[in-house]
Parts: C-alpha cells; structure tokens; sequence
C-alpha cells in the first residue's frame, strides 16, 4: 500500500449564523494515500466544500474537533505563515467556478506566476516563461499570447485549464479539485477530466475530486466517499461501491439517476429532500428519508465502521458486521 | 483605448447639449423679465422694447438657444448684469478657489474615506470596525454648513489656530476643505468597507489564498484593485457633492468662489451669471465623470473591451 | 509715518496693504452714479472734489483754492489747485471740471445722482484755464455742500468719454489713490496715487474686502486679518472694546433707518394705516436690545447731526392704537403684506426688520419675509412694483444738509422716492426751502416739513445710527465723518 | 406508435436573431443567431427531448416556440393556427394551452405571493374559476403534484427546491394546458430529488394526456423521459430521431461525440471516447458551411463551404453532409 | 392520483422542519429588530414623527413669539436650548421645525420615488426608445452636481419651501428612476415574470402585481435615505436664504441666523444643528437597517 497523504480524522468544521450554529462538516475522515484519486460525492450541502476548504485552511467556519495531517504534519497547529506555504505549494486547489475564480484585473500570466515566484523564488520572466510552459501543458493554444490576456476574454474551459495550470504550476503532491467541471458542457468536461487525468499520471500528484455527479467518480476515482449531511455515510474503492453500495443513500442514489444505457422503467426516488443542516435532530441523519429507518436509527447516531475489507458504512443496518440489508 | 477614450468623449456631447438646452430652459422659465432688468427701473416701455430687441430676447426661444450654443461654442457665455463682465472671466477669476477648495476636499475624503474604510474591511465587524462605521454615519448625517460653522468656532474662535474665512492662502483652504470633505469621506469610508467585503468573499480571493499569496498582497492587490471601480465611481460622483457643497462651504467661509457667485448672480437675478456658471460647473462634472470612466480603463481591463 | 519709531520704514514705499472689511461690496466706483454708501467709501479715496468736509464737518478747500459768489447768488466762480492731474495723466482744469458736470446734468447719461445736481444748476461754464463758474437756476443754499458730496468727484474727461457708463468699473479721478483692480464678490484694490499733488497717501494700497458674515469680519479685525471693519456687529462692540489690538470708535452718523411702503398702493394710501404702522413697531426695544445702544429713535426723518434738523417726535409703541387705527381704516386682520430687508448693509438690518415683522403681526398683518444681498437688494427695491409692500432702507445725508435729507426722498418728483409719496404742501415747502438763503427761516421751512413728513408717515420711523468702526491699534488717521463717510485718505498703518 | 400520428406544433424555418448593438445610437452591428432554422414537428402525447451545449439556442427555441420571444423568421403551427404575428387577444386565449416549467425553481415563482395566489393566478388571469371554486382548484392541483392544501398559504422561500419546482409545474397545470415546455426542470435539483420530479412529470403525462417538449443538457435524463430527441448545436439542430434510434445509433458526428463524452457511473464501463477539440465558437459568428465542422472528426471540404441540409433517413433527421 | 409517487407525500415531516412557517415579511422584521443600530434609527425617527406632530402641544413657548427681555441666553431650566436673537424660545423652535424638515423630507422623496418609480419602471420594463429617451434625460439631470439642481430649481421657482420640496423632489428623480430602473431590469427576466407572460398576463398586470412589489425594497431603503439627504438639501437651501422664510423655524434658517452670533451665543447655531443631524442620522440608520433587512448585498 501506497504511504498515506493525507489524514483527516473526526474533522469538524461549524459555522456560527444567525439561525444559529450550523455543523457544515459533522465528523468527517478521509485518508488520500500518495498519487491516488479519491472521490467525495455527496448532494449540495453536504460539506463537501467546506472540507475541502478546511484541509487549505481556508474556510471561514470554525473547526470544532478533529484533525489534518498532510505529510505527517498537523496543519492545523501550523502557523499561518507556514500554512501559507504548504498552500499553492505542496497542495493546490482548484474550484468550481472557472468565470469567478480568476481575478479578472490581473493577466492570466500575472496569476499563474504569482504561486511560481511565491514558492519557487523565481524572478519574474522565469516565472512568466513557466506559467507559458503550464498553459501549453494544459493544452492551451496560443500559450505566448494567451498569458497576456484577462480572464474575461477566455472561454469557460480555457479558463478552467488556466486553472489547472495554476494549481499545478508548483507540482503539488496533493491537488483538490472541487468539483472542477460542473460549470461546463459535457463535451468541454471530457477535455477537462482527461488532462486531470492524464497529469496526474505524469505528476504522481494525488487528486481528491469532489463532485456530484456519479459518472465523473466512475471514470475518475480509485477510492470513493460518499457523505450526507456533514457526515461521511460510505467509504469504499470505486467498484465496490458502485457494484456493491451497502448506505441505503448510496443505495437510493444509485437507482435514481437516470442512465444512458438504462431502460425505461420508472426511476427509482429517495422521499422527502436534504435535510438543512442546523435543522436536525438527533438520530441518523438520513433516518427521515430511510426505508429501512428503525426506532434505534431515530434515536442513536451510528458509528462509521469498516464492514468489510476497505468498504466502510455508517449505519445502524450493519451493525453486525456482514450482515446485509 | 483610444477608440474607447474617443467614444467616451463622443457620448458626453449628447449630454452637453442636453445640459445646455436644461440650463437655457431653465433660466428663461424665470418669471421676470431680463429685459426690463437692464434697461433699469426708470426705462420707459419703448427703451424695454430697445433692449429686448438688441438682447434678441423677441426672437423664437429657439432661434435664442441657437444663438445662444453658437455663442457657447466661441467660448462666449455672455456678459454679467451685475458686474458688466463676461461671464467666463468672471468665472474663471472664482473657479481657481473653488477648484482648490474641492481638491483639497478630495484628498481629505480620499485620505480618510479610503484608509478608514480598508481599515473596517480588513476587521469587519469588530469593535473598531464598528466604531469607524458609526463615525462614519455620524460623518453622513452632518450638515456641511454646521461642520463648518463649529470647525470655525473651535478652531477659529477658541484655539485661533487657522482663519475662519477668505481666500489669501494654503492655511485659509484647510478648514474649509475639511468641512466639505468630511462626510464625503464617511461616504466613501463606507463604500470602500462595503466594496472591499464583496470582493474578499469573491471566488478569485479565496484562489489567492489557496496558491499561498501573503495576507497582505491579498487584501492590497486582489482585492482593492477590485473593489476600485465602485471606489473610484463614487469619487467622481462625490466631486459633484463636493462641487454643489462648495456653495455652502464658501458662504460659511468667505471664500469668493463659483459657489458664492452662484447665490450672489441668483440674488441679484444675473441670468447670465446663473446659467453660465451652472453650465461651467455641470461641465467640469461632466468631464471628471468622464475622466473616472477613463480610469476604469485602467482599474478593469474588461471595461475596454465592452 | 508721524510717530517715528526706530528702523521704520517711509510708509508710502513700505510693501503696506490697509485691508478694510465692509459688510458688502461698492455698486460702481462712478461717484455719480453711485448712490450707496459703501461705493462712496471707495470713491472718496479715488476722486477729489472742489470742496470737501473737515473732519469738524466744516467745508474745505480741495481741488478748489478759492471761491467768490456774485451779488445775486447765482453765480459761483470756483479757482482751481494748479498742477493737480488726474491718475491718467491729463490735468485738472476748468474744462475738466466743466465736462464732469455736464456729464451728470446731461439727462441722457441717466447718471443715479443727476438730481443732486441737475435741480438748480443751469450750466457750468470756463472761464480761463482754472477758473469754472456755476450759474444756479435759483440760489441755493447747500451749495458747497452739495459740492462736497461724494458724488460731485471730478472725473478724468479723458476716461469718460472712453468708458461712459462703465467708469463705474474703471474710474480715473485726481484722489489719493488710484484703481488698481475688483474682483467681485472679493476684493478691491486701490493704490497710492504716486502723483497726488496733495499729501501723499501713506499707505501703498488700500484693499476693501466685502465680509457678509458679521461674526468673520470681526475676527478678521481681531487677527489682524483687516485692518479696519466697518460696521462692527452689536453683539462684538463690547468685547472688541476689552481687546487691546484693537480700537473701536462708535461715530455719531446722520443716517436714519426706516421702513418705506408704497403710499400709492393700498392699504399704504390710507395715512391711518401708516400711522398705525408707526405705532406698532417698538422702537426702544430695537434701540436697547437689537442695536444694543449704539442708537437712537429717530425724532424726524433726518437725523439730528443734519443742518435744518428739528425733533418733531417718535411714535410712542402703542399697539392697541395701532390696531384700533387699522380697523379704522378697515384693513382686516391678517391682510399678507411682504417685508423685504437687505442683510448685512446696516447693523443688524436683517434682526431689525424680524423684529418689525413681528410687531406687525402682532397687531395682526400676516408678514412675508424675504431677505436679501445687499447689490441685489437695490436692484429690487429699485421698482415699486415689484412686489415689495415694505422695505428697510437709510439715508444718510451726505450734504449734513436738511434739503439733501428730504428732497430726494419726499419731493414728488425725489430720485429716491420709493414710496411714491406726493404732497403738494410738502412738495412747495421742499422747494422754498432750497432757495431760501436765511438760515432762520429755512430751519422753519424745514421744521414743517418735517411735521408734514411724521404726520403723512411715508416711513416707519425707526432709529438714528451710530458707525461703529474697529480699527487695529496700529492703524491711524481713519475715522467716521457724520455723514457716515469712512475716511480713509490720511490712513497710515504702522 | 399512435402518439405520432397527430401534430401538435409544427415548427418551419423558425430563426431567432438578438441584435448586438453598438455605440449611443444602438446601432446594429451583428446578429447572435442564437436560433438559425428549425424545422420539426411535436406530435400530440409525445415527449420531444432536446439536447445540447449551453448556449445552442435551447431555451430560445422553448420560448420563441410559446411565443414568449417573437421570432426573427418562420412559423409556429398550432393547430393549424400560425402563431406568428397573431394579435395579442388571439394569442393570450390560446397561451392557456401552452404553459413552460423553468430551470430555476428559486427564480421562478414571485417570492411575494403564496403559493395559492401564485397557483390561482393563471386562472384569474383567464377568469376561469372565482372565489371558493378557484380555491378548491388550487387544493386540487396542489395534490395533484404531491403537495397538500395546507402549503397554499404559504410562501415560496419556505419550500425546498424539489417541492418549488412542484409548484411551479402546479400553476402550469392550472390552466389544463395541452403542452408543456419545460425548460432544464430538473437541473437545478439534487440528484436524488432530481428523480421525484422526473417521475411526477412522467406520471402527469399519462395522466393528463400532455405534450412535453423537454429540454435538458443531460442526455441521460432526456433519453429517459423522451420519446424522441433532438440535439441541437449553435441554433441548429443536428439530428432529429426516435431516441433509442438516436442513443444507439447516432448518426451525427456531433451527437456521436456528445453521448461518447457523457461520464457513465460504470467504473468497469470501458469505452471508447471521442474527445472534441475546442470550444462551441460563438453564436454571434458561427463558422461557414457546417457550424460543427471545426471540430468534426469527419470532416470534409464540402463541409467547410456549404450548410448541410436537414435531411430525412429512414424515418429520422440529420443535418451532415454524411449522409445527403 | 394513484399514479402520482406517494413517496412524494411524505416528505412533509422535514420540510415541516426544515422550513419554519415564517413570512418573508416577518422574517425581514425580525432581522430588523434583531439590528441594534436599525433600531436605534427607527426610535429616533418614530420619536421625531411624534415631536413633530405633537408639537403644538409638547413646545413649551411659542417659535415666533419674541420677547426681546431674554435674548441670547444660555441653556437653562426655563429654555433647555436656550433663547435666540429674538428671545424666542430655541428648544420650541427646534420641535416646530421638526415639522417642516420632516415634511420637506418626506414629501420631497414622495415627489421623487412617483415620478421616479414610474420612469424607472416604464424604462426598465418596455426597454427601447422609452427607455434610451428616459435615461439621457435622467443621465442631463445627473450632469448637474444635485445641490446645484437644486439650487437652481429654487432660483427659477423662487424661495420658500414648498418650492424646496419641488426642487428636492426634482433632483432625486434621476436616482429613483435609476434604481428603480435598474430593480425592474433584474427582476422583468426572472422566471416568475416569463412565467405570467406565459399565462397571458398583460404587461399592466405584470407591472402592478409582480415588477413594483418586488422591485419596492431597494426604494424603500434608498426613500429613507434620500429623506436624509433631503432634508440635510433643504437645510442648505433655507441657510443660503433660498428656502423658508424668517420667523419660520426651519433649522438651516435658525442655523444661518445664528451664526452672527456663533461667538457670543454658539448654542444659537449649535442646536439646530444637533437637531438636522439628530433627524438625519435617525434616517439614515434606518436605512442602513432596512436596507439589511430586505437585501444585504443591495448596493446603496
Ligand atoms: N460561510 C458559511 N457560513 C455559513 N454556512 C456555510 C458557510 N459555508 C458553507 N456553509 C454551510 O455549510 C453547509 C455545507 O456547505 P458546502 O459548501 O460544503 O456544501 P457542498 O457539499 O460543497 O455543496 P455544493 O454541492 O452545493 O457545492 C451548507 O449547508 C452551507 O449552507
Ligand atoms: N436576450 C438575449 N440577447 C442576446 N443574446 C441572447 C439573449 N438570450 C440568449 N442569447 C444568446 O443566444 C444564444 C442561445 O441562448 P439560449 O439561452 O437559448 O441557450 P441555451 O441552449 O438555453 O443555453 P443554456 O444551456 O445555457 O441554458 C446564446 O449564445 C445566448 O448568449
Ligand atoms: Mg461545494
Ligand atoms: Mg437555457
């Protein structure tokens, strides 16, 4: 086995609102083991942003319990200047929203260069000749020109590469991708997912991919975590999970997309919708929209336990380990 | 940019032209009769109808517009009943002191505004923060004339530290552009903060962050040189505040600017006086409107390409 | 400089600016088409006369050495200073003198002061290079007054037949100190006339400045800002008198403050209701309180300085009287009359009409109040017409002479007759009284009209001034005539 | 099947052109031809799917189609009756038989109404019911859509977007209308509510007889819910086929690189996939000839100079020079 | 209805939950109340509304009444203000000129936010000519610096204050009418307008029942605090003598008057002054709160 890269354990990240304390992440733990791509799927709310964002430190939620170690360093008792290294540097983000996450009054070649001369102490044509050398290795054309251009005068997927390109500019080990394609056109998101892909093969860089979207994890992911409601509710390889989903979230999710090769029958559909977090009682956080739900699933949160060999659940249902639904 | 800058100029004309028909309108809306006013109270009926006819003041209004625009092209905003001077020297003897006067009013309200509002925005919602934002709205809720009169009674009157009046000197604007710059800069103080809290929560602040960029570089190069365009706006918005507060501030101080010609060509019904200064002012703000647009040029690169 | 101190300087040549602070600025520096007082202050300094005033207010040479009346006092002959010039070059002589005349008799030139002339001079005419004569339509006896009035300033021929009406603007006269630049609205400056053929002016040059605001004109003083104020806002005077920097000088003047109405509109025609305007206004109160002493009720309507003067009485503050008066003459509570003040020209003219207004509402008008600047005040009250019921206004005489107290202003045909008033009696009276020569019988000419006047009361009677003028330590030789002229020409600063 | 032998629209040449003006005088300078000619039909009963890249001219079809947009060029047949250019009163009688469903479920309703008033709108508008009867209406299709009358008084902000977007269908429900445009109705929605929607929209078709013209950028949802499908690119329409035709046999190059390109949650799924290069160039000036030829695989010279006719083949649409 | 998903029905226990039945309208109030400062503004405009229509009754003396006995004098027990020039009572001037700074206020914005919301709307909605020939003329009026437009508007109307509220009213149109304008364009493209087009709506319809009620809360909020700025205007028009007339007590007057006497009597000056800022401060806090309130991210 690979050596571990990253750890999250028993992560807690709350947010202090008017309607008062919202746990956006509730108890998460994600390992990412060095060159691997782990996926997080999970609905809209579930926080899987704000554990995204809470592994850069960047969040402006509070972290209640848990901790991070990347590199078998704690980042959550480093300094903020330290902090600041690791960041752009040994881990690169790369967001959701390529039309908002580039600074629009600065040349594309100013951003890529900005984490070039940062943290690789280079001098600004270096940099520059670098962030040309990162735009052509994204594939985009035109590199020599495009570097002296605004973001407002490329399209969506070109500045989702200009992001890319960023974030791998310091040959990250680790690169978060939150949900990097969502924004674009299915054709668009083909060109975006096979450059991640194949960086990653050229890079060794771990990806940890978080997405909504079922099919990305299936043609990207090695490993999967699904969560619901600031929890994770399954870990498990990507097969296994998509063969053998054991959460009856995962499982309802599995049957209520529609597929291209799937009949006409009716879709399955989970009742009732995603609970906002805040809102919640106590018991299992899916237990409301449960067909299985139990007395003890309304009352008691389960434990997140591994079921089977790298395939771990959190539900009362399985309790009994092997015992199947 | 330069096509750009050409267009820009090419777009204020329409709104010359408009704020010229407005202030002609405008003063002729006035009831009385300009003509009975120069040729004096003893003229008789038929010396009225002398002047009226030599002033073209029996033509068609829009034959005088005409008249009037073609005058205006040549630099000719006609001459002043009261003092029997044309208009533009007359103007351009007062502009000097109010043009000092609102530029030091600038600086005040930028030095201020700016600082105090970074300063808020980089703390936000802690107690200086709200501190400066409840100054801030103090700031707003002064009327310009009563700041001045008090700034006059303290530093005038019990601590005799500068002149309360006139226009003989540096020392003589500081009071004056500190009254009329103040709330200007609680205006801007407060836009500043507001704008500056967008853009820190944008998107490309927290990709900033994310590739390592110092807390610093983050707060004075991505995220001011964004929230710039609605600072910048708003200072070319306020220079019409400051221009139209200029009339009280040099009534409370004595300062023989535009602004004092002003109320004294509307007292002594100098019609043109009124409608050659309004126009000059409306002009000069007109044109540092234009020249803000010119700086979004190169505060945001996408405004070039709109 | 008189009191020489060590290491001074000649003043003349001394970077010296005499600054003066006036509550408004001139109207025109044509002295005889000026006829407000702040204008005359200026050009005084820029125009010299045949005759003038001493300080005792008695008459004086000037450009004038000599004078000689013929038998039947018709005829004056006025010799002439020789080698005085004007600023502009050209000499002082008889034609000069004659143009000047003809230039404010001439009716076409619609000169503001042409009737402080035009009424009983015939014709000027040379007689040889410095000598000019006067042929009087009748005899006259204010004559050298008359001519020591501000407004007969000899002007430059040269410079009006150039300029015309906009001397006003450019003025060349023979004075003291020549024009050196107006910037409306900020400053005046004259400059030490470096040819004067009298004595020379002692300070290089003098600068008027128009201060509206009381309150900066007196700290102007206090900091040395100005040299001289004028006026000096009541409510300052006693503190300005503890400031040792400074000297304050409250100079009898012969200007009376009233309030005109148009006596040919109603309900100002009906004499009742005029009277009961008199009679409502508390004229102790605006003494004590509002001029705080520096005043007094005006007994008649000239004041009491002025040759030919006789108190004929105050209205005593009867408001009862004043009510039961307007009933009888039907006037109904609440009829809207409009008030219309200047503010800044006299001291505490706009607190004086509030308080009229006040009064006046007390015995049941409804008082519009508008006030005004004092340059576009004049212009305003220039027409009856235009919508004015009552105005607040003074005369001062520059003459001290009665005629010039009441001609003007009472006559029918007076050139400052905003009320329209018109009596015949008073009309006749006025007239005799202009070429009646016996001082005794004049002074009784003058004593009925003055009764006529109180009882018709085309005026509210209101107050007699005092000028107050403040003036820094180090300044010298200014002072307040009576006839309410600031007297700047032997000014020195130290 | 018999669901395709009655027309419900008919649409012929429609265009839709958004001037790009320029400078004070708003002069025209060009065109985003957002919509570029159309032909096709919507039979009565069917679910007409249409697909495509953002930007093609989706929506814009959807809206000029109820004439919410007034089309540039071309006709819009319902019934026999030429929507375009019809007098205002002639069309509002008729708009009751058209509704839309949005994409946005938080745009789409008014947030100051109820949701009763937002419901019982439509037939105030028609002055179809009034008081009780109109009230009794609004329970009605509130159950109907899954919802229970007591939600009436409430306010939209109060719902979740799966339950939105049931109202939203509720008030297009109000007016019995025969067709529906929905635009993106489920995009906007989490997965797993994504499928409630779906279901209740197929499950009111049956039970109300409706036409569903249903537009959608995910070809899986679409090939679901569809009966046929046609796929759109940059205001044209490539192909036009019965969707099982289309998915397992796509003819077009672009519709065959479109469904290679979508992820499919099959991790043991091994595929060949056609990636395309670029971007979709902008509607304003669309290339010559075929608007897909810079990107096309198989492209040809003729494909670069002349458009491409829309062409019939056994029984299905497609616009390539392929297959003329 | 046996076909639809009964699974569809039982999701009402979490949004029971999730969504607590509150209006939107209760929801902006107590986010309202919840804002110190807001509050803080409301009190003291809700305190200077009762001043002013109360004042007959709560103003111990007469404002016009003079007694020249008591001029100038300091605060005291008997004149917590003190007196003016006149020995008028300055605390009663202040409560009478309530109001009229009120009344200017809110009637000048009134003129403002109708003929104002009507361009804007009438702009904004039908787009075009209308919308270019409104907006160039709005765009003439803002050319103007606005104390200059009032100024103006007060020098060919004449002074007094019923022409001041005009003028104000006048020179806050271009800002209601862009605001409003600019509130109609984001909200006429919203799905929910489209939506009632689709249903045969018509545009008068659309117009009343759904373009204003939505597009009112930036109004509401820049209302109060153009309401500030009006009377803050009108203040500076009556100091320049251009608005209201002696004896009115209207504070820029007494403000104006007072300062002849700023050296010998400050408080003469000072409290009006207090009194403009204490009124426009309370509106403008109240602003600031409603805008919070109805919309954080509205940019006023
Ligand atoms: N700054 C914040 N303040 C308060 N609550 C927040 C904040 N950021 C996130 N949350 C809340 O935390 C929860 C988790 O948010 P998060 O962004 O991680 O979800 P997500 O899984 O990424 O969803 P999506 O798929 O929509 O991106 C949400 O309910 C959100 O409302
Ligand atoms: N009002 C408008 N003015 C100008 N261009 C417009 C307008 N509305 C749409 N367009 C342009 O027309 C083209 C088609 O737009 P449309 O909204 O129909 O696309 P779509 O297929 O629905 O896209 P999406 O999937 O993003 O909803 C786009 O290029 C769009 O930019
Ligand atoms: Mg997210
Ligand atoms: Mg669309």
């Amino acid at each position: 086995m690979k050596p571990k890269l990253l750890e999250i354990k028993g992560l807690k990240t709350y947010f202090q609102t008017e309607e008062g304390v919202v746990p956006a992440v509730d108890g998460v733990d994600i390992v990412v083991y060095e060159g691997e791509t782990v996926g997080i799927v999970g609905e809209s709310g579930c926080g899987k942003s704000v554990t995204s964002l809470t592994t850069m430190r960047l969040t402006p939620g509070k972290v209640v319990a848990g901790s991070i170690s990347f590199q078998e360093r704690d980042l959550l008792a480093l300094s903020d200047e330290e902090m600041r290294k690791v960041r752009g540097n040994e881990m690169a983000m790369i967001f959701q929203e390529p039309m908002t996450s580039l600074n629009p009054v600065f040349t594309i070649g100013q951003q890529i260069g900005e984490a070039i001369e940062i943290h690789m102490q280079y001098s600004k044509q270096q940099a520059r000749a670098r962030a040309i050398d990162m735009l052509k290795l994204v594939g985009i054309p035109r590199a020599e020109q495009i570097v002296d251009e605004y973001p407002h005068q490329l399209s969506g997927g070109m500045r989702q590469r200009v992001m890319i390109a960023m974030a791998m500019s310091c040959n990250p080990k680790l690169l978060i991708a939150d949900e990097p394609t969502t924004a674009l056109d299915v054709t668009i998101q083909a060109q975006i997912l096979d450059l991640m892909r194949e960086l990653k093969e050229k890079h060794n860089t771990a990806i940890m991919m978080i997405t909504h979207d079922l099919g990305v994890v299936a043609e990207m992911c090695d490993r999967v975590i699904v969560m619901y409601a600031g929890k994770v509710v399954e870990e498990a390889d990507v097969v296994t999970l998509f063969t053998n989903p054991k959460h009856p979230y995962t499982q309802g999710l599995m049957k209520s997309i529609p597929r291209l090769n799937g009949t006409d029958e009716r879709l399955y559909s989970i009742k009732g919708s995603v609970p906002i977090p805040g809102t919640l009682r106590k018991g299992c956080t899916f237990a409301p929209r449960c067909e299985y739900a139990t007395d003890i699933c309304r009352q008691e949160i389960p434990e997140l336990n591994e079921i089977e060999d790298n395939h771990s659940c959190r539900c009362w249902l399985y309790e009994a380990k092997g015992e199947q639904a | 940019m330069f096509a750009y800058i050409v267009k820009r100029l090419l777009q204020v004309i329409p709104t010359l032209i408009g704020v010229s028909i407005l202030t002609f309108f405008l003063i002729h809306a006035v009831p009385g009769d300009p003509a009975r006013m120069i040729a004096g109270p003893e003229a008789s009926a038929e010396e009225v109808a002398e002047v009226r006819e030599h002033l073209g003041l029996d033509q068609p209004l829009y034959v005088q517009y005409g008249k009037y625009v073609s005058n205006l092209l040549k630099g000719d905003l006609g001459v002043s009943l009261r003092s029997e001077r044309p208009v533009l020297d007359e103007i351009m003897g007062r502009f000097p002191s109010t043009i000092t006067l609102t530029v030091m009013a600038i600086a005040v309200m930028v030095v201020i505004g700016l600082f105090a509002g970074i300063f808020s925005a980089t703390r936000p919602n802690s107690l200086i923060d709200n501190v400066t934002m409840m100054v801030s709205l103090f700031g707003i809720s002064l009327p310009v004339f009563w700041l001045g009169l008090m700034l006059i009674l303290l530093f005038s009157y019990y601590l005799n530290l500068l002149p309360s009046g006139g226009n003989d000197g540096f020392s003589h604007f500081i009071l004056p552009a500190l009254a009329l710059g103040l709330s200007s800069s609680a205006i801007l103080a407060r836009l500043t903060r507001s704008s500056m809290l967008e853009v820190i929560n944008q998107d490309f602040v927290r990709t900033a962050r994310a590739k390592g960029v110092k807390e610093k570089l983050v707060v004075y190069k991505h995220t001011l040189k964004n929230a710039l365009i609605p600072i910048v706006t708003i200072i070319g918005l306020e220079f019409g505040t400051l221009l139209g507060g200029a009339v009280l501030t040099e009534t409370v101080f004595s300062i023989n600017g535009l602004g004092r010609f002003i109320i004294q060509s509307i007292q002594f019904r100098d019609y043109p006086s009124i409608q050659g200064s309004i126009l000059f002012v409306a002009a000069i703000f007109v044109i540092v409107n234009l020249l803000v647009d010119l700086c979004y040029g190169l505060v945001d690169p996408r405004v070039k390409y709109e | 400089g008189n009191n020489a101190s060590s290491g001074e300087q000649p003043a003349a040549e001394g970077p010296k600016d005499l600054v003066v602070a006036l509550g408004s600025e001139p109207i025109s520096l044509d002295p005889q088409d000026a006829s407000d007082g702040i204008s005359l202050h200026a050009t005084e300094l820029i125009y010299d006369k045949l005759v003038t005033f001493d300080k005792d207010m008695k008459i004086v040479p000037e450009l004038a050495k000599e004078w000689s009346m013929s038998e039947d006092g018709k005829s004056w002959t006025f010799t002439l200073q020789e080698g005085a010039k004007f600023q502009d070059g050209e000499p002082v002589n008889a034609e000069a003198v004659k143009a000047s005349f003809d230039r404010i008799l001439d009716k076409n030139n619609k000169l503001k002061r042409r009737s402080l002339f035009a009424d009983f001079i015939e014709s000027v005419s040379v007689e040889s290079e410095y000598k000019v004569s006067f042929q009087l339509k009748f005899q006259y006896a204010p004559l050298l007054a008359t001519l020591a009035h501000p407004n007969g300033g000899i002007h430059s021929p040269k410079n009006t037949a150039e300029k015309g009406k906009s001397v006003g603007k450019s003025p060349v006269g023979s004075g003291p100190y020549q024009f050196k630049e107006w910037i409306s609205g900020e400053k005046l400056v004259l400059e030490a006339n470096p040819n004067y053929w009298g004595e020379k002016p002692k300070v290089k040059s003098i600068t008027f400045k128009p201060v509206v605001e009381n309150a900066a004109r007196s700290l102007m003083l206090e900091t040395g800002e100005a040299d001289v104020i004028l006026p000096i806002p009541a409510t300052d005077i006693e503190r300005l008198k503890s400031n040792d920097q400074v000297k304050v000088e409250l100079y009898p003047s012969n200007r009376n403050l009233y309030m005109g109405m148009n006596t040919q509109k109603a309900p100002f025609d009906n004499v009742k209701v005029r009277q009961a305007l008199n009679y409502a206004v508390d004229k102790e109160t605006i003494v004590n309180k509002i001029m705080m002493g520096n005043a007094k009720p005006a007994e008649a309507a000239i004041s009491g300085l002025t040759w030919g003067y006789s108190p004929v009485g105050t209205y005593p503050y009867d408001p009862e009287k004043a009510k039961q008066l307007l009933a009888e003459a039907g006037v109904k509570p609440g009829t809207t009359i409009k008030l219309w003040t200047p503010e800044g020209r006299y001291l505490m003219d706009r607190q004086l009409s509030e308080f009229v207004q006040a009064n006046l509402q007390a015995v049941g008008f409804n008082v519009e109040f508008r006030k005004w600047e004092w340059g576009a005040y004049q212009e305003a009250i220039d027409d009856p017409n235009s919508g004015y019921d009552l105005f607040l206004l003074s005369w001062a005489v520059p003459t001290n002479d009665a005629d010039w107290g009441l001609r003007p202003n009472f006559s029918t045909e007076g050139s400052n007759n905003r009320t329209l008033f018109s009596n015949a009696e008073l009309d006749a009276l006025i007239d005799q009284g202009m070429k009646t020569t016996n001082e005794e019988e004049r002074k009784q000419i003058y004593a009925k009209a003055l009764q006529i006047i109180k009882d018709e009361a085309p005026w509210i009677f209101l107050v007699e001034m005092k000028q107050p003028i403040g003036v820094r330590k180090n300044v010298e030789g200014v002072y307040g005539s009576n006839t309410e002229r600031l007297i700047l020409r032997d000014a020195d600063k130290k | 099947m018999s669901i395709r032998e009655t027309p419900l629209v008919e649409i012929r040449n429609l265009k839709k052109y958004y001037p790009i003006t320029k400078g004070l005088l708003k002069r025209t300078v060009n065109h985003v031809k957002a919509v570029d000619g159309l032909d096709f039909t919507i039979f009565k009963g069917e679910t007409l799917g249409l697909v495509g890249e953002s930007g093609c001219g989706k929506s814009t079809t959807g809206r000029t189609i109820l004439q919410l947009l007034q089309p540039t060029e071309g006709e819009v047949i319902y019934e026999g009756k030429n929507l375009v250019g019809m007098n205002t009163r002639e069309l509002r009688k008729l708009r009751k038989n058209m509704q839309m469903v949005f994409q946005d479920p938080y745009a789409s309703l008014d947030p100051r109404l109820t949701v009763g008033e937002i419901i019982a709108e439509p037939m105030e508008i028609h002055r179809l019911y009034t008081g009780k009867e109109k009230d009794k209406r609004v329970d009605e299709l509130l159950e109907v859509v899954g919802l229970s009358s007591y939600h009436a008084k409430r306010h939209p902000h109060e719902f979740s977007g799966g339950q939105r977007q049931r109202i939203g269908i509720a008030r297009a429900l109000a007016l019995e209308p025969q067709l529906i445009v929905a635009d993106e109705p489920v995009s906007a929605l989490d997965v797993s509510i994504q499928s409630q929607v779906i279901n209740l929209l197929q499950d009111l078709q049956g039970q109300f007889g409706l036409t569903y013209l249903f537009i959608a950028h995910d070809l899986s949802v679409v090939k679901h819910i569809s009966d046929r499908v046609g796929v759109m690119y940059l205001g044209r329409m490539v192909e036009l086929a019965d969707k099982h035709d289309l998915y397992d046999r796509p003819l077009h190059p672009y519709t065959q690189a479109l469904l290679s390109a979508v992820p499919v949650p099959d991790p043991l799924a091994k595929r060949e996939r056609i990636v395309l290069q670029g971007d979709v160039p902008s509607p304003a000036n669309p290339p010559q000839g075929c608007t897909f030829h810079p990107r096309c695989h198989a492209c040809m010279e003729i494909c670069k100079t002349q458009r491409p006719k829309w062409t019939e083949v056994d029984g299905r649409y497609v616009a390539c020079h392929l297959y003329e | 209805m046996s076909q639809i998903d009964l699974a569809l029905q039982q999701d009402e226990s979490t949004s029971e939950h999730a969504y607590a039945s509150r209006s939107q309208w209760k929801m902006m109030v107590s986010r309202f109340k919840k804002n110190k400062r807001a509050m803080v503004g409301f009190w003291m405009v809700v305190f200077c509304v009762a001043v002013a229509l109360l004042a007959p009754w709560v103003a111990p003396y007469d404002p016009i009444e003079q007694n020249m006995q008591i001029m100038l004098e300091g605060p005291s027990l008997n004149h917590p203000f003190g007196t003016d020039e006149f020995g008028r009572d300055i605390l009663s001037r202040i409560i009478h000129g309530t109001q009229i700074s009120l009344m200017t206020g809110i009637v000048g914005v009134l003129i403002a936010v109708i003929l104002g919301v009507a361009l804007g709307t009438i702009s904004g909605y039908f787009g075009g000519l209308a919308d270019t020939l409104i907006m160039r003329i709005m765009d003439i009026f803002m050319a103007f610096p606005s104390f200059l437009l009032a100024l103006a508007i007060v020098s060919v109307l004449g002074p007094g204050m019923i022409n001041v509220m005009i003028a104000i009213g006048i020179f806050s149109v271009p800002t209601f009418a862009r605001l409003s304008r600019s509130s109609v364009i984001s909200i006429k493209d919203k799905e929910y307008i489209e939506a009632v087009k689709a249903m045969g709506g018509s545009h008068l319809h659309i117009i009343i029942k759904h373009v204003i009620p939505n597009s009112i809360a930036p109004i509401i909020v820049l209302s109060s605090m153009r309401i500030a700025t009006a009377i803050i205007t009108a203040a500076g028009l009556s100091f320049l003598g251009m608005g209201a007339q002696p004896p009115t007590p209207e504070w820029g007057a007494m403000l104006s008057t007072g300062r002849e006497y700023l050296r010998v009597a400050p408080h003469v000056s000072t409290m009006p002054g207090l009194a403009i800022m204490f009124l426009v401060l309370g509106f403008n806090m109240l602003g600031d709160g409603l805008r919070d309130a109805l919309d954080p991210k509205m940019k006023l």
